[in-house]
């Protein structure tokens, strides 16, 4: 058997946070260790996309244990493309948001330790999420995610954090536990279908679920949907995320939008789409419109706000409306963009939650009123806050420009109807972008914003891999793409869509090339 | 049910002597009002105005009536057993010892606990 | 459970000769019963005050009727002819009740009493037994029946709202139901070995040898617990007159008090009659005379029954002529600590003799073993009993309240108490050296 | 003998004793009530005995007898403690828990 | 005259019961002839012995069980106990749970070098002989030959396999519970007032349970359940008694449960008793009392389960609501676990109702697995709750009051996180046994076809979520009030509790594969 990699990597930040936690409270040897934990765990996910073969189908790098054999749950790991891209995500993210929150737990209800303590567990939690291929599991770490971000929102940010907490734990457990009941549902059905063993299994659920009853497979459907949509803010489920992006602190909001949230757009093509394919197709439609929605509503919203977090948290409505239209075109294009475009929001919004996050911290107030003339006294900041917002609104030639031309072609390969009123969200998004950046950074400066200083090395040292990404993908994002591609045809095959026209998959040829060599 | 008619007709008869003697005495004693005859006789003090403690009974009572309780029980399960004893033999005899041993320990409890003490 | 106890009581076989009477021959029998226990409380009052008077050389009641045999009734009489009081704090009709509920249940329970054997009634061809009913339960009846005679006693020291028939009430049912426990122990040894709780059939299973005789300690543990059960002397002590005032029926008159006072000797005689029965053999004729056969035959049988009552009536009589009055405490604690733990003891005794006599077999290791057992845990509580100094410390822990029970009442350590005549002649005398 | 009469005096006694316990407010009368609650079923359960013709419903009838008795010993006691503490048996003064 | 059987009994499969009642009876003794000052120490480990002593027997038996009609078991004592699978796997739980409460019971460390028992429950609140009693040390070590009757009568209710047997074993284990809950030693008109209600109310629950014994023996002609179920399923005539007696069986039952409509004396008891006693009743009671209505509803009424069903889909439905709902308001820790007990029960009620016995040889999760299961999580975490509870102290004894709880999280975290583990175990939160138990009762109801009520149940479960969360908000997202809360330093004992229940409820959460395992071969019921 061979070294589990994937295990590996997700106890490796859990074992750290306990180590965290046991660190001496005072002095930086707290986070210096959360900072290495992090960095081995980035190591090893390096390790396990070394060893990732992307000219295989189905997941990789497995490993199956039984694990409760009554509950017909495995403890079973692996990754095929989507989950390894969430699982690099994470551990990109995570050494960032320490390195840049590096003194702002000092101020929390609890100790610095306690911080990154949590920041590590969820990190692992995370990766299980993204690497578990057992219903079962997946709904264990699913739900597990909740309580660190949980009193990481709770214990450190602003005034208003235990109503922004608990508002976001009680949207998510009532997802979940919605989700609980078809997961409930799954077993019952697997049951019957397999001859009375049931089984949660990935592998084993996919061909099962194809015999399901269809009023059956729509409700099992639902109930993930629903979840997934609370965790992806979708319209009108998301008011829990500008209350949560507002309160909590900037490397908070960035673990919670740009790892957290994935994890309902993740389980919306490995769990709604994979196993329940009649039952998508049938809920297309609707989905399809509430995405629209989002899009635009997000969008919409985002320029009527006041504050920067719960602007940037808007925008996110509007990206992840972009996400789930994507992924349920249910063709090639959208789908892959999809997943691309998970990643490079992830990095978009990583920048823009963190730079304005330092901002926030310097002036001591959140509100765009006032703020003005930034860019005159703290020019880095105000430049690598334009390089966030442009890559937000798809600025081509930064990453999430290639990843949105991917899900509007999808989306008008599918229906234009609805790649036209998407269309409305791009144009929304530069207005909010650009508006915020006139009002913040542009102007005379104000008296308040006089004394800010521009940022150190340890801040920009947070930022520049994160920039450095969002660039090298805008221009390059064949090596992504050739890793999500087989699984996005794995998907498709799975859900029995094909796509319309003859494949002009961007992926297709290129990741036959890598294979070649 | 005819075992308990007999047992009707000697309780009829008995009541009826009863209730006959109470309602002859009044009719047929003299009837002379005086206010110390209709108050409780306490030897010729003045009368409490009510039984002590206001008609209740001292706790020593209630212990003695639980106990009572307790054996009282006791002996409902030993009389079946005895008529039975002959059909039971050794596994009767060694039930009803645990059985009375049980009830021992309780006895026990209460006489070391002073529950059996009067004052 | 469907066939663990009981089912020898199949009800066919068990009502036996009995409930077949016509009405009227259970009517004659019922009135029968009650003119006899009538008379025989008159006769027993009667009997008494010259027995005791005897004792005290006196002469006793000689002015009515032969002997003064007709004293009972003249005192009836003249009980009828007082003023009926009733207390103003009593409660009415409780009031009116208790008499009567103290007096019905000392009838009824001699309803399955046996007299004699089956009989012919006079005059008639009809035979019947000589006996009002029987039935399988019947001991446990009387038993059931006389504890009700007990509320009768409770609630009419209650409803007079004084003091000490409350009292009086109290001690007199603690008493009952204390001494019931132990008289209930007794008869245990009875039913294993007559193996039946129907009178008559104990009646029967006396055949050859009387219970009295093969079972002394039931007996004699009987014979106690029946005088403490009546409330006779020497534990006569809720009448305690120099204590109560005459206990519960303090505030009772006239005919009221009357029917306390003839409950209280039927209930004498029922006490009487069940240990003949159960102990005595019954109405079986007594050794020289049952050699007769016609002996248990006809209506001989009811005399030697009455005779063996009127035996333990005597001795009912002389124990007050004889014994002085017991104290509360020893009394209590002579029931609870001594009558009931021997009463145990004496059963598992009992049972354990029966049941090696029945089956020659038994395993002896075992009977040993459980002998052994129930022989420690008795052997323990006796070592250790008697001794209940913790109790004790709490006690005079607590501080005095003269106040306790809502009576004034000095404390030990008042000058008058604490020191004991002799300390007090030694102290004058050293004040007088 | 026809059983209904004893059943329905059984089902008497047990509404009584139910509704008993429902409206009086004095802790002892409610306990007599559940008493009486106890022997409507022993009337009933030896009424079926009769009827079923096996003496499971007496027996049953002795156990419910012993405790009943258990119960009233532990259930004074418990009313005795309160009543001593407050001089009152009524339900409704203990109220120190309502919510 | 007909033949007399001569009874037997088989004394290995009783072992277990024999065991504790026996230690229940030295300990009767103990309180008698001991010296005062060694009652204590005598007492604690007469008690642990006998339970550990009880353990032992009960595995030796779950290992001997033998081949009984399809199912492992042997009715023994004349039909009225069925030792099988199920009870003995309820006997091994309710023992491991008692002996942590004994542990519990025996702590008197918290407060001052007492128990939390009062010193002599017949001294008046507020005299001078309780102060007497309090100064002087005295203490009722009679609480653990209590707590000993308790338990055995418990586990005598979950194997009692007829309803004779099951009334005295209900009374059995209730009547110690109403002494127990009156003991307190601080707040004694509290725990008084806890006493009497509690007792009211049980001893008038058990006068319905005996007219349901009553109508059920009047229709059966019997009153075990082997004879029930066969009258049942043969339907004879007289519908009115068996759905009467059914019904009335049900309400003393569910009463115990904490079941609504039956669940007024919950939170008055609970918060009124001494907390080990409350930690105790909420788990051991409830396990015990599942145990006798699996057993009941399942062998004897499992003919007319299409007439019971609906009624318990009702209960089960209120008992949720209900606690979940009340929980929401409540200010008093004891009071909201209380509440929260009661929304267990609901949810456990779900999975009984489910009715799912599996095939013959699917490793689908059948109900009766899946509440045992339930009831093993519920009881550690309850347990290791209600002795986190204790812990929490201001002048007064306890700080039972939610307010009195804010900044915990700071105070002392250690203490705040434990318990907030079990109050995440409590709302199902995964990674804890109570995810795990609810997936078990949640699938085993669907499996049944109970789907809607599953998904009531799951909505409710976020309801429940909120209130437990309120009391992690309150620990470490709330400043302090005036002085805030001490944390006493337990003794080793409180320290075991709470550790156990950790640890079960962690463990539970992670693996629960050999629990439930244990739980799937305890089999199915005898009959």
């Amino acid at each position: 058997m061979s070294f589990p990699w994937l295990t590996a990597a997700l106890l490796l930040p859990i074992v750290g946070s306990i180590v965290v936690m046991a660190m001496p409270k005072h002095g930086t040897i707290g986070r210096q260790a959360a900072l290495g934990f992090s960095v081995l765990t980035f190591a090893l996910s390096i390790a396990v996309a070394l060893q990732f073969d992307t000219g295989e189908k189905g997941y990789q790098l497995t490993e199956t244990h039984a694990w409760i054999s009554a509950f017909g749950a495995h403890y079973a790991l692996g990754v095929d493309g989507t989950g390894l891209v969430l699982v690099l995500l994470t551990t990109i993210l995570v050494p960032v948001v320490i390195v840049a929150s590096w003194r702002d737990a000092d101020v929390g209800r609890w100790s610095t330790n306690a911080f990154f303590a949590w920041i590590l567990a969820l990190e692992g939690l995370a990766i299980g999420v993204f690497s578990s291929v057992d219903v079962f599991l997946f709904y264990v770490f699913f739900e597990a995610t909740l309580i660190p971000i949980y009193f990481l929102i709770g214990g450190y940010g602003g005034p208003r954090r235990t109503y922004a907490a608990v508002k976001f734990l009680i949207f998510s457990l009532l997802g979940g536990l919605v989700m609980l009941a078809s997961v409930v549902g799954l077993y019952v059905q697997s049951a019957k279908l397999n001859g009375g063993t049931p089984t949660y299994l990935l592998s084993d659920l996919h061909p099962l679920m194809q015999d399901v009853s269809t009023s059956t497979g729509r409700w099992l459907f639902l109930g993930f949907f629903i979840a997934f949509a609370v965790k992806a803010p979708m319209v009108p489920v998301h008011t829990w995320l500008p209350d949560a992006a507002d309160e909590a602190t900037p490397g908070t909001s960035v673990l919670l939008v740009s790892i957290l949230d994935k994890i309902g757009t993740f389980g919306m093509i490995r769990f709604c789409l994979e196993l329940f394919p009649e039952a998508s197709r049938w809920a297309t439609p609707v989905v399809l419109t509430l995405a629209v929605i989002s899009v635009l509503y997000g969008g919409l919203v985002a320029i009527a706000q006041k504050s920067i977090p719960r602007l940037i948290a808007y925008t996110s409505v509007s990206h992840f409306g972009f996400i789930v239209l994507g992924i349920f075109v249910m063709n090639s294009q959208g789908q892959v963009g999809s997943t691309l475009y998970m990643f490079n929001h992830g990095l978009s919004t990583g920048v823009l939650f963190l730079v304005t996050g330092y901002l926030i911290a310097r002036r001591g107030s959140r509100q765009i009123q006032d703020f003005g003339g930034v860019q005159k006294v703290a020019p880095v900041l105000a430049g690598i806050f334009l390089v966030g917002g442009l890559s937000s609104l798809s600025l081509p030639g930064l990453s999430p420009f290639v990843s949105e031309f991917l899900v509007m072609t999808g989306a008008f390969v599918h229906n234009w109807w609805y790649a036209v009123f998407a269309v409305f969200g791009i144009v929304l998004a530069a207005l909010y972008i650009l508006l915020m950046y006139q009002r913040t950074m542009t102007g005379p400066v104000t008296p308040a914003v006089a004394p800010i200083r521009d940022l150190d090395r340890r801040e920009v040292a947070a930022l520049a891999p994160l920039l450095a990404l969002i660039v090298f993908f805008g221009f390059f994002p064949k090596p992504l793409i050739d890793v999500i591609s087989p699984a996005v045809e794995t998907t498709l095959t799975q859900v029995g869509a094909h796509d319309p026209s003859p494949a002009v998959s961007p992926g297709d040829v290129p990741a036959a090339e890598e294979a070649h060599e | 049910m005819e075992l308990y008619t007999p047992v009707i007709a000697l309780m009829a008869l008995a009541a009826g002597f009863a209730i006959f003697s109470v309602v002859v005495s009044g009719l047929t004693g003299p009837k002379r009002y005086n206010r110390a005859k209709s108050d409780s006789y306490e030897c010729g003090i003045e009368p409490t105005p009510q039984p002590m403690g206001g008609g209740r009974f001292p706790v020593k009572y209630y212990i003695t009536a639980m106990l009572f309780i307790v054996f009282d029980i006791e002996i409902v399960f030993l009389y079946p057993w005895a008529v039975y004893f002959d059909e039971m033999k050794l596994f009767g005899l060694v039930e009803m010892v645990v059985f009375i041993a049980t009830v021992f320990v309780a006895y026990a409890y209460v006489w070391r606990r002073g529950g059996l003490e009067w004052d | 459970m469907t066939h663990l106890i009981f089912t020898k009581a199949g009800e066919a076989d068990l009502n036996g000769p009995f409930g077949n009477d016509p009405l009227w021959v259970v009517l004659l029998k019922a009135l029968m019963i009650f003119v006899v226990l009538v008379l025989l409380t008159l006769f027993n009052i009667w009997w008494e005050r010259r027995v005791v008077a005897r004792m005290q050389h006196r002469i006793g009641p000689n002015m009515h009727g032969p002997f003064g045999l007709l004293q009972s009734l003249a005192d009836g009489v003249k009980l009828a002819l007082k003023e009926d009081l009733t207390p103003k704090a009593a409660d009415k009709i409780v009031f009116i009740l208790a008499p009567v509920l103290s007096v019905v249940p000392a009838f009824v329970a001699f309803s399955v009493i046996p007299f004699g054997p089956e009989v012919r009634i006079p005059f008639t061809d009809t035979t019947t037994q000589l006996q009002l009913t029987d039935m399988p339960v019947a001991v446990l009846f009387i038993l059931a029946i006389s504890s009700v005679g007990i509320y009768g006693i409770v609630l009419g020291g209650w409803s007079s709202g004084s003091t000490y028939s409350l009292l009086g009430g109290l001690r007199s049912s603690a008493q009952m139901i204390s001494y019931e426990v132990a008289m209930g122990l007794a008869l245990v040894a009875v039913f294993i070995y007559a193996g039946s709780m129907s009178t008559s059939q104990i009646v029967e299973a006396q055949k050859d040898i009387w219970f009295g005789l093969i079972l002394v300690p039931s007996f004699v543990i009987y014979v106690i617990a029946m005088v403490g059960e009546t409330n006779r002397a020497p534990f006569d002590l809720p009448e305690a007159e120099g204590e109560l005032v005459g206990g519960f029926h303090t505030e009772y008159s006239s005919l009221k008090f009357a029917l306390f006072f003839l409950a209280e000797y039927i209930n004498m005689a029922t006490v009487s009659a069940l240990a003949t029965t159960l102990f005595l053999g019954g109405w079986r004729a007594p050794w020289p005379i049952s050699l007769w056969d016609g002996a248990n035959q006809d209506y001989w049988p009811f005399l030697w029954f009455m005779g063996k009552v009127l035996v333990f009536i005597f001795f009912f009589i002389w124990l007050r002529g004889s014994l002085p009055r017991l104290r509360y405490d020893q009394f209590m604690a002579f029931g609870w600590k001594r009558l009931i733990p021997i009463s145990l003891g004496w059963i598992v005794a009992v049972a354990t003799i029966r049941a090696m006599t029945l089956d020659g077999g038994v395993d002896r290791q075992t009977l040993l073993i459980a002998i052994g057992v129930v022989a420690a845990i008795t052997l323990v509580a006796f070592f250790f009993g008697g001794d209940y100094e913790e109790e004790a410390d709490e006690e005079t822990a607590d501080a005095f309240d003269p106040y306790a029970g809502g009576y004034p009442v000095p404390p030990m350590t008042a000058p008058a108490y604490s020191v004991t005549g002799r300390t007090v002649s030694h102290q004058t005398s050293n004040q007088e050296s | 003998m026809s059983a209904t009469p004893f059943l329905t005096l059984s089902a008497i006694l047990f509404t009584i004793g139910c509704i008993g316990v429902l409206t009086r407010r004095n802790a002892i009368v409610v306990f007599m009530c559940v008493e009486l609650m106890l022997n409507a079923s022993n009337l009933a359960l030896v009424t079926f005995s009769r009827v079923n013709g096996n003496l499971d419903g007496q027996v049953t009838a002795f156990f419910v007898m012993v405790v009943a008795a258990a119960e009233v010993v532990v259930g004074l006691a418990i009313i005795m403690t309160i009543f001593r503490t407050r001089r009152s048996a009524s339900v409704d003064d203990a109220s120190l828990l309502k919510y | 005259m007909n033949a007399f059987d001569t009874p037997k009994l088989e004394y290995f499969e009783l072992s277990p019961l024999l065991v504790v009642f026996g230690v229940a009876l030295v300990g009767v003794l103990v309180e008698a002839f001991a010296p005062r000052e060694r009652r204590y120490l005598l007492q604690t480990a007469v008690t642990v012995l006998g339970t550990v002593g009880a353990l032992v027997m009960t595995v030796l038996v779950a290992r001997d069980l033998k081949e009984y009609d399809g199912a492992r078991g042997a009715i023994a004592a004349m039909g009225a106990i069925a030792v099988d699978g199920p009870s003995v796997f309820v006997w091994g739980l309710l023992l491991v749970l008692s002996l942590l409460s004994a542990l519990l019971f025996a702590e008197r460390q918290l407060d001052g070098g007492v128990t939390a028992f009062a010193g002599q429950a017949a001294a008046l609140p507020g005299t001078e002989a309780e102060r007497q009693a309090s100064s002087q040390g005295l203490e009722h070590t009679e609480v653990f030959p209590l707590l000993m009757f308790s338990v055995g009568g418990m586990m005598l209710f979950a194997a009692s396999n007829d309803l004779v047997t099951m009334f005295v074993a209900l009374e059995v284990f209730s009547l110690p519970l109403y002494l127990l809950c009156g003991l307190a030693r601080r707040r004694r008109l509290l725990s008084q007032e806890a006493a009497l209600k509690y007792f009211m109310l049980g001893a008038f629950s058990s006068g319905f349970f005996l007219y349901g014994v009553a109508l059920v023996y009047g229709y059966a002609g019997a009153t075990d359940f082997a004879a029930i179920s066969q009258a049942v399923s043969g339907r004879v005539g007289g519908e009115g008694l068996l759905l009467g007696g059914i019904a009335l069986l049900a309400v003393g039952l569910l009463f115990k449960i904490g079941a609504v409509p039956f669940h007024s004396w919950t939170p008055d008891v609970y918060q009124g008793a001494p907390t080990a006693v409350t930690g105790f009743m909420a788990a051991c009671t409830k396990i015990a009392a599942f145990g006798a209505l699996l057993r009941l509803f399942y062998v004897g009424f499992g003919g007319a389960r299409e007439d019971w069903t609906p009624m318990i889909w009702a209960v089960a439905i209120a008992t949720m609501v209900v606690g979940s709902l009340f929980a929401l308001v409540q200010s008093d820790i004891k009071r909201m676990l209380a509440y929260s007990s009661i929304a267990h029960a609901g949810f456990v009620l779900v999975g009984f109702v489910g009715l799912y016995s599996g095939g013959p040889d699917s490793v689908q999760i059948s109900s009766l697995q899946a509440v045992l299961f339930y009831l093993v999580t519920y009881g550690f975490m309850t347990v290791g709750a209600f002795g986190i509870v204790t812990l929490v102290r201001d002048a007064g004894g306890e700080a039972n009051h939610l307010s009195r709880w804010a900044g915990l999280g700071k105070e002392a975290p250690l203490v705040a996180a434990v318990m907030s583990f079990f109050l995440l175990g409590m709302a199902g939160i995964p990674l804890t046994s109570g995810f795990t138990g609810k997936w078990a009762v949640f699938t085993s109801a669907a499996q049944g076809g109970a789907v809607p009520l599953v998904v009531i149940a799951v909505v409710l479960s976020a309801v429940a979520a909120f209130f437990y969360l309120r009391v992690i908000v309150q620990m470490y997202f709330a400043d302090p009030v005036g002085e805030g809360p001490t944390i006493a330093m337990p003794s080793v004992l409180t320290a075991v509790v709470i550790a156990v229940g950790f640890a079960a409820t962690l463990l539970l959460g992670i693996v629960p594969g050999p629990i439930l395992d244990l739980a799937g071969n305890a089999g199915s019921f005898i009959r």
